[in-house]
């Protein structure tokens, strides 16, 4: 069985800065991968390479089993198997919630509305937002729009979901919501990446830690080497947990 | 096709055609300092708290921005001459011309010092800053910053204006330009010759406004933005 | 060409608006002057409809030029550069331009200018005569005599160089201190503008102005609106 | 020559119609025009980008009068036959375009590029991505700077009379000429424009404040 | 001695919205208070108030002995006595670091420019960000934006200080620096009050907590109330720690 997401050698330049500087790792499918690392050492970087909303320069990307540094991919059909959850959620304002979760079927998938209109609200139940159906993005609080989010990617149904920080900002409750609502999925079998910053969301939430230092995977294991780190960056970067 | 062009028949001209945009750039350079000056002030009072002033740089503002140009100039010329005020036409122009660009100014800095979060403004209050520094050091520059293409437009659309200057007998591009083709009546080659000196001094006006926004606003230069 | 223009069954002429006694609005917003009536005579006995092209006053030579009316009948002074832009038929009335001043200005010619503001319309023959014979002298060019007149009678100036005829209606406008003549400048020959390469439409234009000009009709139409006659020698000059 | 009559007033008017006329004309045209020019310059070609750059500068850099007349005369020298009306709303849809263009360029540029990301993220094309989420978005921020132009694109029509156009301006010009009235004529040619121009200015600027607050 | 922050019955309103609904607490000289509080609940409302960026419609505020609700109150001299940060940072973002900083010190304090700046330079030095002087705030990462704002308010030298959930989005790393700020400044007799949704930031950070709940104080005491929580609002509250 391929891995559903291979990254071989990467090397992603922003002119000159590099900042993804040759990273290599595989994920099987149904694993759950927590990326970790200090900010700016390319994290949310090494995300947007794998679905290719950035070029890289050097090395490979394969994301069930298509070669997503392949000039002539298909990148519409990339898509369709990899979901982004972004950072700032990236709602479409001018649309209800219900019209944002559709709208990627509509056009993308080209279903038909009534049914369109079905699967949308039956993942925003799966999310626990079912009522905000007719709402608008701004009428939401914080955590809610955050699983607005996660659910217009889930109705997709990608095999590969990347999470970038997606609990940032959330009071306690609301990061135990959006917890469940992903172990719902790792229990459905699907692949998950997550940029988290919160240790305690990365330990209870992945089944792979992956530690990002000045744009190398300096170190990765299962949620153990969170408690155990093997290399002093580690131990540092963890260090000031609370 | 029954029309020869001949451009040499204008080459005797060539002094009247730099003078007139000679004149074009003083008419420009003096109504856009002022302009800003004016603009500024009364985009200040427009979001003042006294009514009467508000009132006023509205009234302003209203009147001068839904009245043709032309309209305003004569008004100005005639009407000032008429209580007897007999200035330079140069001065005349640039009365004239300040007074509409000022309008214009005004509305586009007042949008830009809207936009300016409400967060700059409480975080200034926070750090204990008078009404006045706030103004000056938090809202102005930005907001000026913020706007500034739309000023430098608004900037070549005034100096475009200014050929309807030459209704009351400035001698700029335009005016000039008439004159000569009433001469030579080669008015394809007077017009082509005299598009191509206002998309010269558009390139001058955008190149400098470039630089003043470099040396304005170190942070655009800093971060590559200009 | 004549035959088009026989064939479409109407002729365009252009005309500027807005030179006083040559041609302008009346109170019925009617276009009439001396110019336009000019022209109405010249179609009907072409036998074709007239159609006037009311353009401005630096349009009048491009617009024969490039064919947007085949006439233009507007004040416009025979010129040997013009001649090189377009044809002109033989003189068909003439152009009295003068410089006025109030009473109290000492002015016999040109010399005396010098140093004074003088206004003019521009691109008119008086711009080209004043720019040519003074030195020295602050010279206001106005777009139209109408703008002109409002300089002249809102005190921006008091010296103008322009057509007699617009002298009465400064004077009437004028609080006191009125304008008069100083010294007449000269009298230049207008003609019928036609676009060049069209010899027929020429050649039937000269002979209907001088024909017209004999039996007294062009003659008639002129004087009143100017009060003031043509010279005998007009189309021979 | 006695003082102003109702049939002056029916003169100014008949310009102030077309004065409209020409407005609607380039604003509809323009409106077209601008489209285009906006796809172009945010377009991913670079060639397409430049070219609308170059027209855009262009337009905005040389005097509308000049356009007019060098479209009017110019075309009738190479022997295009136009009427006025053809080369003032040709003339006017050039001009509009340009500066339309760039309004909304400005406004597209202005949704944040994590939009579009979003959007294309979900395996949505850019046309599609454009029409569903950027240009609902960015509608709405350009509606109040389009006004805007509007009511400076009303008063210069008035440009259009070097055409041989008897638009509001030339009217009271003409007008002007027999009467030698400025100050009476030119006002209520003033207070023509304004109540046409001054309900949309602050239509304009209610929309503003709606949109502002919206944000907010 | 006085309290150096006094509430007493104050009310809130938002046109009809009853935002603080008679909130009352006090703090002494030289503590540090944690706010906490499900989102919604009042706690920057109740900052603002402290400040008098917001007027209340009832009750009074005291600060170091000042009456913030009296109308003719000095506020320059208040704000000089009482620092913010802001959840959002609120940099200028046309200033450079150092500029940011010497501002207040400039304008209000009227302090020579060298002077401010040396300022200005140790300020930034206590927070790690010395070499940063001629950055502009966007070429920050957030933890760096957020301790620009910390010593901003800093170099005025009030005697409190208002932190509005200062460590959202930083990492384990970041929020360590921040808290060693916190407690240095906590040794130096400084009184802190701290808006934060992260309670092992507020454990190891606060001598009081302070839980507010739908524009109440609900339940208050030393660090131990948040292991052993007496109303069920704010067990509930707690529950989805991770
Ligand atoms: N568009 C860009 N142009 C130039 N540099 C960039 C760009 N995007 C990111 N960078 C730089 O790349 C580096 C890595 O950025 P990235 O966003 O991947 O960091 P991160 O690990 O996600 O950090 P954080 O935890 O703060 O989100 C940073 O130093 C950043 O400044
Ligand atoms: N300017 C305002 N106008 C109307 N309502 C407001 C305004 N500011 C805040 N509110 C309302 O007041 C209530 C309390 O807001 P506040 O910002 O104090 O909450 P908070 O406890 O800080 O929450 P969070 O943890 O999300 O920051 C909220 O319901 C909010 O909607
Ligand atoms: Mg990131
Ligand atoms: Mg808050």
């Amino acid at each position: 069985m391929p891995a559903a997401v291979k990254l071989e050698n990467v090397v992603k330049r922003y002119g000159a800065l590099e900042v993804l500087k040759g990273v290599s790792f595989d994920i099987q499918p149904g694993e759950v991968v927590a990326l970790i690392g200090a900010s700016g050492s390319g994290k949310s970087t090494a995300l947007r390479c794998i679905n290719r909303l950035e070029r890289i320069q050097q090395g490979r990307i394969e994301v069930c089993g298509r070669e997503v540094s392949d000039e002539a991919i298909d990148l519409r059909a990339l898509r369709q198997e990899v979901g982004m959850v972004f950072q700032s959620y990236n709602l479409f304002p001018h649309m209800t919630v219900g019209q944002n979760v559709m709208l990627a079927l509509r056009r993308v998938k080209k279903i038909a509305r009534p049914e369109a209109a079905e699967i949308a609200r039956r993942v925003l139940t799966q999310v626990g937002l079912g009522e905000k159906y007719d709402s608008y993005p701004e009428q939401l609080s914080g955590g809610q729009q955050q699983r607005v989010a996660i659910a217009r990617s889930l109705a997709m149904q990608p095999r590969v979901m990347l999470f970038d920080e997606v609990t940032s900002a959330l009071d306690p409750k609301l990061t135990g919501e959006v917890l469940r609502v992903m172990e719902d999925l790792a229990r459905g079998g699907m692949t998950m990446v997550v940029v988290t910053h919160e240790m305690a969301f990365a330990r209870r939430a992945a089944n792979r830690v992956i530690f990002m230092h000045q744009g190398n995977v300096h170190e990765s294991g299962d949620a153990s080497i969170l408690s155990d780190p093997a290399t002093p960056e580690l131990r540092d970067f963890l260090e000031h947990d609370l | 096709m029954r029309y020869e062009f001949n451009f040499i028949a204008l080459a005797p001209y060539w002094e009247d055609f730099l003078s007139g945009a000679w004149v074009t750039i003083q008419l420009t350079v003096a109504s856009v300092v002022f302009g800003l000056i004016i603009g500024v002030l009364c985009a200040v009072a427009r979001r003042s708290q006294s009514v009467p002033l508000r009132t006023v740089a509205g009234a302003y503002v209203e009147t001068v921005r839904n009245t043709p140009f032309i309209v305003q100039i004569f008004f100005i010329f005639f009407g000032l001459s008429s209580v007897g005020m007999r200035m330079p036409i140069l001065i005349a122009a640039i009365f004239a011309l300040v007074i509409n660009v000022g309008a214009y100014t005004a509305e586009i800095v007042r949008a830009g010092m809207e936009a300016i979060p409400e967060g700059q403004i409480e975080a200034a209050q926070a750090l204990g800053l008078s009404r006045f520094q706030i103004y000056r050091d938090i809202i102005l520059m930005p907001a000026i910053e913020k706007v500034y293409p739309a000023l430098t437009s608004q900037f070549i659309l005034m100096m475009l204006t200014t050929s309807i200057a030459s209704q009351i007998s400035a001698e700029e591009l335009t005016g000039v330009a008439n004159n000569i083709q009433s001469n030579t009546f080669r008015s394809f080659e007077t017009y082509i010759v005299i598009g191509l000196l206002y998309l010269v001094v558009t390139f001058l006006m955008r190149g400098t406004f470039w630089a003043i926004g470099l040396w304005a606003f170190p942070r655009r230069r800093k971060l590559g933005m200009a | 060409d004549l035959q088009q223009i026989k064939d479409a069954g109407r002729i365009r002429i252009a005309v500027a608006m807005g030179i006083p006694q040559y041609s302008y609005i009346d109170g019925q917003m009617q276009p009439t002057g001396s110019d336009v009536e000019t022209a109405k005579l010249l179609a009907e006995d072409l036998g074709v409809r007239l159609e006037l092209v009311e353009i401005t006053n630096a349009a009048r030579v491009p617009t024969v030029q490039t064919g947007k009316a085949d006439l233009v009948v507007s004040a416009l002074g025979i010129t040997d550069e013009r001649k090189q832009a377009i044809d002109f038929s033989v003189p068909y009335a003439t152009l009295a331009i003068i410089v006025a001043a109030p009473e109290s200005e000492d002015i016999a010619g040109y010399e005396d200018l010098t140093g004074k503001r003088i206004g003019v319309t521009r691109a008119t023959t008086n711009d080209q005569d004043i720019t040519a014979n003074t030195s020295g002298a602050e010279i206001l060019r106005f777009e139209d005599d109408a703008t002109l007149i409002t300089a002249a009678v809102s005190g921006q100036l008091d010296i103008i160089s322009s057509q007699s005829a617009v002298l009465g209606g400064v004077n009437d406008k004028r609080s006191g201190n009125p304008l008069e003549t100083k010294f007449v400048q000269k009298e230049t020959n207008l003609g019928i503008g036609i676009a060049k390469g069209n010899p027929e439409l020429l050649e039937w234009t000269n002979d209907w102005v001088r024909t017209n000009f004999d039996n007294g009709r062009l003659r008639e139409v002129f004087t009143e609106f100017h009060d003031r006659d043509l010279p005998d020698d007009l189309t021979s000059r | 020559m006695d003082g102003f009559t109702f049939a002056h007033f029916q003169y100014l008017l008949n310009g102030l119609g077309w004065t409209i006329v020409l407005s609607l004309c380039a604003l509809v045209l323009g409106a077209i025009g601008g489209f285009a020019i906006m796809l172009g310059r945010i377009s991913g070609r670079r060639w397409l980008r430049n070219c609308a750059l170059a027209y855009v500068q262009l337009v905005q850099g040389t005097p509308l009068l000049i356009q007019m007349f060098l479209i009017y005369f110019g075309l009738g020298v190479i022997g295009v036959e136009v009427p006025a009306l053809v080369a003032a709303a040709l003339a006017m849809m050039l001009y509009s375009s340009a500066f339309l263009g760039e309004i909304w360029r400005g406004c597209v540029n202005s949704i944040a590029r994590t939009q579009f990301e979003a959007a294309e993220a979900m395996g949505m094309t850019r046309w599609q991505s454009l029409l569903d989420v950027i240009l609902p978005q960015a509608a709405r921020i350009a509606t109040p700077p389009t006004v805007g132009f509007l009511v400076q694109l009303i008063k210069n029509t008035s440009l259009a009379s070097v055409v041989g156009f008897l638009e509001l301006t030339r009217a009271a010009q003409v007008i002007n000429n027999s009467l030698f009235q400025p100050f009476l004529v030119f006002g209520i040619a003033a207070c023509l424009y304004f109540a046409v121009c001054y309900p949309l200015s602050v239509w304009s600027r209610s929309l503003e404040r709606k949109l502002n607050a919206g944000r907010r």
